[in-house]
């Protein structure tokens, strides 16, 4: 199923489930992400998972979503404490926030940041993988608001190859209609081209 | 066929709901009941579900609607969870009484005070001697089933009771996961229209809900009580239609790994799944352990637990909620009732967890089972204990 | 200490023990209550029908000819209608034992 | 001729046989609010589905096996009434639009009717009424104001006039009895710019019956706020209801009128 | 010194009331409740009894305004039965919850529907779980006795916490019967004035009621089990000095006739006179039968109850109550489970009655007893029974 | 000046410090509700009572151990503010009468507000509040009108005005949105005849906070409705709270004025 | 206590528990009657108990409420089938309602009635002890109205002497207040010389 | 994933979970949620306080030269006060990584 050579070490395995966990803020969409992701997966024929944390989070407070992905039932319904992943789609979040908390040292972090990799390597002590991508200017100049978790999504499955490109694409497509749909493509794209792996 | 998707529990039951062709909708928003009302308004809106859809004021007023429509013969449905069950609990005696095929979603979540939006079980188990048939989903596809399923059974001619089906919150109902969704077709096979045994007709006039002196009470309770017992083989014989229907399979008592297990994990709703592979890694290394999980609750399938629980030594039963001041937790009472007078009686070591959205982790169901095992090995059976207090 | 109804047995409760049968009650005479009766003098009726509709109980018709009847397996003795009546032509007089 | 209009006492023998609340029923020996149901329900007919709040009127007309009701006929709970008829006229508007009615129903115009005291409708039903007059149900609702709970004896509720003595505010060394002025629910149903409302008494027989004819006919909710006298309550003789309630109406201690979409009218 | 009178038992309690000197009163109507409301307001009417009395306009709404009174430390009373305890309930929890020392009589009466004026358990036993103190009244005196009692433990600076006095409906209720009536300074004596362990105080701000996330909502509840285990000693404590006071005894688990008994019959409320009336018939015609009442529910004084049957081979319970498609009443559930892990356990053979008004007569408790004899005599344990079902 | 008056302008720097409702609450960017509770409360200051309602302003001051508040505050549930608020103020006037107060609240004035969202008055709340009117309670009841069930994610209330799209009145191909007029609350609360009602806006600092000491200040129960912009539920951008409602006000669609005893007047 | 020599056989044993049914009309005060009967019993130091009939009887129905008197405690609470004495307060009842159901062989009838004993036994076919008294008479002579409780009350003391006179006197004393009260005393001395016993 | 709070253990939670710190929410620093920040132009302001009458986070004071002064530790960055600002002077920034 996931057919494109995955371009790092995230073991693949059968049954081996990974999860992911997404930080932004209330309002900017880290559910939307989780949620697209675990569709694709879902639509690819593998089994998936995605949550919020449940709280009344209010816009502006930061927030994380969590994914899961494997390929048999997933009956795991806990929240996640050592995520294979971690996404970060607001760039101040990690001056308050320690995004990196119990994530697998083998594990990624996939940022949005215009300092670039060393400026996060440096900030958040994380020796593992690590994907940056200036997600905030892609999306302004895509979609015209800092609206960053479908460019984030790009740079995960650029990074990580959990689900196909075309399959995101289609749901994309499918959710945001016609109009918005277009954009967040060509910014999902472009983070697929733009995310440095290092 | 069929379509496997990924989609959010609560709009995948809304989903099932409008594939059930519901006339009325009642409702009151709640978190976390929210997205399945949210779903049915968009979907009544759109015009993809022709239904009337009652915004009230208050869940009291839900289900009083929720009675009246009934009563005219209106395919009804409502959701609701917590404070706002709690609020409809005078209502939830009457409409079984009434003999009203209402089925509703209840959205488990935990009771004030202290408020909190999170799940357990302390909302429904205060509903549990109401009448209503009660049933309970481990994921996303059993929500969507059992939905089916309960109208199916509801409005059976040999049942005419309301009927609640019930998933944890937030855990369970916020989750996006894949659901194969029924076809219309299969909906057709399987869930005729509502032919309702009484109505509101002024061409044939009825008084509904007179007054029950002594001399009637007695024997109206009892042709509730009577109701309940001859809906439990109606309730499994619905789902052995269903699966013909949709191929998958429930039943009331189900069990996992249970042949040869020496300690029963008992649990009742969406932590069976986490409990399964707990009991999936304590086989493997070697621990006698399975898992009974109860899908009917009301009425109470007494005989197929016993028959489930015949070969056990221990059962570990999970509450998600407590009884305060009582002898232990709803769920693990009841089942000591059920078990007293069995000449096999296994022993019983009784845990009340995940309480107010706090998880249960594989780690809690080792605990527990180590509990039982302890037990098995000569230790005093201990008085039913909260997991994960903090000291 | 009489109770003419006999009550059903269990499996003879109605579904959610509807009542079945419209306007049963009229099997309760609740004229058994009254220790005072309407009596008219009809002479002085002017058939306007107005006690008919104040009735309480809705045990008074109009015969054919137009004057009030009243039916006392109902009338509870109220008074009511004497007093309202525009002639004053209803007297109530103690039941007698 | 007790302030009876002449054209009232020649128009009684006009109306039409047929009751839908018949004999039999156990209100007590002189009841005013047992006739106000039964005229309403009479001008209604036979084509009128009635959801009954607990009270006095529920009590002493249906208890099993005896209905006094010729009518379809729900009780539910005390506080409800207006809820349970908004869910049975939302069950028929569904199920005639989804053409799921049986044949004998399909074209059959039905009146709904809310119905309860005044305890029912000023205190714990006034917000199910309030949320059913918002809604906008095509429904009537029926307040039976007899100024205090009767059923369960007479206890004051909020319709009960500041200075009367009831069980829960009794007259004492410190209490001249009622403290709080008798709440206005009609005006309250009017604030919800309802299409109609309106103040009745069985007095005026025929002013009521047309007022719940023009509530039925109107299409979305009407309310009909009833003074209904009550011998037991009050403590007067059995005979004297009619008289009562005609006195309020015309000491104007409870006035009748009518109220279009927020807009009174004095009748 | 304490006057004997006849008088209504309602009456009787509203005086005991108006002896604590409470100073909220917040009701509403509702039979058979009525005449504790109605001669309490007649006490604050003629200036009798100073206190604020709320003439609220729901149940839901007495029992707010009891959470908000008695939170500003004011000693709160309410009282009410059957549909009106059902619309407290959502409020029922959280009172507990916040500690709050409300006093209430519950003047049980059965469940709608069918709507039912007259007297079963099913009202109060809907609120097992809420944490709420518990005890049951048979008499006047102990209706008096225990309104007093009440008080005194709710405020108890080692258990702050509401507490219900229950009584049967009209049977006990409305009786006119011979009682005590304590004097103000035997009061004095027993019941100090309440000191209020939290209090909204402008010049001590603090925020009661916030939101119990899940890091903490276990805790949270945990405590209050806490609070309710640590109830038991205080309530039994409290009794003994009731005795020392009054010279009236109380006990959690009262007996009558238990020595050498092999079937004990089990009730709670006021039936248990009449059973007593059987007891003594029984002996005298030799049959070894005992009884056991339960005066104390909730917290349920286990220990207790255990030490009383351990002699018994077989107890009969009435539960006044059904759980509908349950295993049994909530009573006997309660006590199957509270025996399951005992080495000699009684037979426990069920009996549902005296729902919505019927009485149960001498002749009832004789079959109940037939009944358990018959199984000690090696007969099967029958399922739960309703008594006095009409065929 | 965006229709900010001078003598507003300059009177602001008058304001006194000190807040019962302190930094650190967790309302939105932008919220207009937890501004004017801020305002109120400032103005009622420090010898204040509040019991509030579950919403928005309950979860967003009050998650354990967190608490905005420097005032006693009670929350019970989310339709009984009003009767909370009731039983405080009755527990205090029974204390005080009594003279079972302590020492250093014997004397204290102080002022017992109940406090809910739009849902939590007008829909699910009402009927407590309208018992708590017709009691005659000294107290002052605000409403936060937001015209949303915001605390669970934007579903209509009563309050909703027409026409607006919300998850549970959603415009779709079968519907406009909202189907309902708004429910007009102040006008049921003057309906109850109460000394004094008004609506206002944190738009309009100083009017709102005036109006919450005249409701103070008034003996009995007084009922304030306060516009308050919900930046998430109406879904502008974070800093148009003030400048929406100051619209909402001067183009009428939602007036402010006072209600003494029932008649009103405009301001 | 009761110091009074009976004038019945009505056994008056230690422990020997006399039940009384009433008979009435709703609003007539049969409920009045039972309970100023078991006061004075208390006020004696005897155990009573009195009782309506728990239903929710409208004003005009008939009405029952119950009494029963012992040496020692009452423990039963169950509706009175077997009465010892049954009190007649309208004599139209009598036509409706089998005022002699249950009513204990050896028991006693006491009727208000203007017709005497002759009629009244062939009426009921009651073979035990009969007392009637003209109550309505009485009532209406001293009382202005037909409120025959207290009447009745007369004729039971009279009759069965289950309380003494002065007791109940000095109840309805307290009850009815002097003015009233003055009045109810005539007319229930009246009865306890007007009765027939026959 | 930071969680300065430390939750009691049962046994020291008070009584009924009641707060007994007032204003605890203090601890809360909402500062984190700013995305932007206001910026004053302070040549501009006429020091009429009407910025720190609208904040909603009450985290705006006045000095005492007169001036609005932001407490960053709270300060949303909602926008609101720069939007009200009579004279325009407060702009809004853009926080940096
Ligand atoms: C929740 C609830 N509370 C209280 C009652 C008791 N109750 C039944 S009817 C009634 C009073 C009815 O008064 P009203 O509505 O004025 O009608 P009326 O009997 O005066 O006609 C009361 C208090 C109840 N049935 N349910
Ligand atoms: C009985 C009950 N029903 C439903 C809820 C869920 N609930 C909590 S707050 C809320 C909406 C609040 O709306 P509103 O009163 O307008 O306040 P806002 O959040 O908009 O400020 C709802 C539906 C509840 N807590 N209790
Ligand atoms: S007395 Fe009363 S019940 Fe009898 S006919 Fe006249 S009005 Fe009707
Ligand atoms: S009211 Fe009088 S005059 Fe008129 S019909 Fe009746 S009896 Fe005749
Ligand atoms: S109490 Fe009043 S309202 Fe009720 S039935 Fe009797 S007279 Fe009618
Ligand atoms: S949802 Fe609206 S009312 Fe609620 S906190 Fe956010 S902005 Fe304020
Ligand atoms: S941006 Fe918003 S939160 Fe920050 S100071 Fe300005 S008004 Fe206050
Ligand atoms: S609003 Fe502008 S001018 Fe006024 S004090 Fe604030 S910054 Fe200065
Ligand atoms: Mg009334
Ligand atoms: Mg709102």
């Amino acid at each position: 199923m996931a057919g494109v050579e995955a371009e790092n070490d995230l073991s693949r395995e059968e049954s081996r489930m990974i999860e992911l966990r997404f930080h932004g803020r209330g309002g900017q969409g880290a559910v939307t992400s989780a949620e697209i992701l675990a569709t694709a997966a879902i639509d690819e024929g593998k089994f998936a998972q995605a949550f919020p944390s449940f709280g009344p989070e209010r816009r502006g407070a930061p927030v994380i979503a969590f994914a899961r992905i494997d390929e048999s039932q997933i009956r795991d319904r806990t929240a996640i404490q050592q995520p294979d992943v971690v996404m970060v789609l607001d760039p101040t979040i990690m001056k308050i926030v320690k995004v990196t908390t119990g994530i697998k040292p083998t594990g990624m972090l996939v940022v949005n940041t215009s300092r670039g990799r060393a400026a996060i390597a440096e900030l958040t002590g994380f020796t593992g993988k690590l994907a940056t991508v200036d997600a905030t200017a892609i999306a302004m100049a895509e979609i015209g608001r800092a609206i960053t978790n479908m460019v984030l999504l790009g740079s995960l499955v650029k990074a990580a190859a959990l689900v196909e490109a075309g399959t995101v694409e289609a749901i994309i497509d499918r959710r945001f209609g016609p109009m918005l749909g277009k954009r967040n493509i060509r910014a999902f794209r472009r983070a697929m081209e733009e995310t440095d792996l290092g | 066929m069929a379509r496997r998707v990924g989609m959010e529990v609560s709009i995948a039951l809304a989903e099932a709901a409008k594939l059930a062709n519901v006339d009325v909708i009642s409702a009151y928003p709640i978190t976390p009941q929210t997205h399945v009302v949210e779903h049915l308004s968009e979907l009544v809106a759109d015009g993809e579900l022709d239904a009337e859809f009652i915004p009230v004021e208050s869940e009291h007023s839900a289900m009083s609607c929720c009675v009246g429509s009934s009563a005219t013969g209106a395919r009804t449905f409502t959701a609701t969870s917590s404070q706002g069950l709690a609020l409809m609990h005078e209502i939830l005696y009457i409409a079984p009484a009434l003999r009203l095929p209402i089925v509703m979603c209840v959205v488990d979540r935990a009771i004030s005070g202290p408020i909190s939006i999170w799940n357990d079980h302390s909302d429904i188990m205060a509903e549990r001697d109401t009448g209503w048939i009660q049933t309970f989903a481990e994921n996303a596809q059993e929500a969507v089933d059992l939905t089916i399923h309960a109208f199916r059974v509801a409005e059976h001619p040999e049942v005419s009771l309301p009927t609640i089906f019930n998933l944890d919150g937030f855990i369970l109902s916020h989750m996006i996961e894949p659901v194969v969704m029924p076809e219309r077709e299969q909906l057709a096979a399987y869930l005729p229209s509502f032919v309702p045994l009484q109505r509101l007709d002024p061409t044939k006039p009825i008084t509904m809900g007179p007054v029950g002196i002594p001399p009637v009470y007695t024997e109206a309770k009892w042709t509730q009580e009577v109701a309940m017992r001859n809906a439990l083989p109606v309730i499994e014989k619905c789902w052995d239609e269903f699966e013909q229907v949709f191929g998958r399979k429930y039943r009331s008592i189900e069990t996992y790994q249970a042949e040869g297990a020496d300690v029963l994990l008992v649990t009742m709703g969406s932590i069976g799944e986490t409990a399964m592979t707990y009991v999936d890694q304590a086989r493997a290394s070697g621990v006698k352990v399975g898992l009974l999980r109860i899908r009917l609750w009301r009425p109470f399938p007494k005989q197929a637990f016993l028959e489930a629980v015949a070969g056990a030594k221990a059962l570990a039963v999970v509450d998600r909620c407590m009884t305060l001041g009582g002898v232990g937790g709803p769920v693990a009472c009841e089942l000591k009732s059920a078990l007293y007078h069995e000449e096999r009686r296994p022993k019983v070591v009784e845990y009340q967890a995940g309480l107010g959205g706090r998880d249960i982790p594989v780690s809690d169901f080792d605990r527990m089972v180590q509990g039982a095992l302890a037990v098995l090995a000569g230790k005093r059976v201990p008085e039913p204990r909260v997991l994960q207090v903090r000291e | 200490m009489t109770q003419a109804f006999k009550f059903p047995g269990w499996k003879d409760l109605p579904l959610g023990m509807d009542i079945l049968e419209p306007g049963s009650a009229r099997r309760n005479r609740t004229g058994d209550w009254r220790s005072e009766r309407p009596v008219w003098a009809l002479e002085k009726c002017v058939k306007c029908a107005v006690c008919v509709i104040f009735c309480p109980e809705g045990c008074l018709s109009v015969t054919e000819e137009g004057y009030p009847q009243v039916d006392l397996d109902y009338c509870k003795g109220c008074g009511i209608c004497a007093n309202e009546c525009v002639t004053a032509c209803i007297a109530m007089e103690r039941e007698v034992e | 001729m007790k302030g009876f209009d002449l054209l009232g006492v020649y128009s009684a023998r006009l109306m039409e046989p047929g009751e839908q609340v018949v004999s039999g029923h156990r209100a007590c020996q002189g009841c005013g609010e047992v006739l106000a149901m039964r005229l309403i329900h009479k001008e209604l007919g036979p084509n009128t589905v009635t959801c009954s709040a607990t009270g006095c009127m529920e009590i002493i007309s249906s208890s099993y096996p005896d209905t006094a009701w010729a009518i379809p006929w729900l009780h539910v709970a005390f506080e409800n009434a207006a809820a349970v008829a908004s869910g049975a006229e939302s069950g028929y508007k569904a199920l005639r639009r989804k053409g799921k009615l049986p044949a004998h129903l399909a074209d059959k115009k039905i009146t709904f009717v809310g119905m309860g005291g005044d305890g029912a409708t000023a205190d714990i039903g006034l917000q199910a009424l309030s949320g059913a007059l918002e809604r906008g149900h095509d429904m009537v609702y029926v307040c039976y104001d007899n100024e205090a709970y009767m059923n369960t004896g007479i206890q004051r509720s909020s319709s009960t006039p500041f200075g009367a003595s009831t069980t829960t505010s009794p007259a004492g060394k410190k209490s001249i009895g009622q403290q709080t002025w008798k709440k206005n629910v009609t005006e309250i149903a009017a604030a919800h710019r309802i299409p109609y409302a309106a103040t009745a008494s069985p007095s005026f027989p025929f002013d009521l019956m047309a007022k719940a004819r023009r509530a039925a006919e109107t299409p979305g909710p009407a309310y009909l706020h009833v003074y209904s006298a009550c011998p037991t309550g009050w403590r007067p003789a059995s005979d004297l209801a009619i008289e009562l309630g005609r006195l309020a109406v015309q000491t104007a201690s409870f006035p009748i009128y009518e109220i279009f979409d927020g807009n009174r009218v004095k009748v």
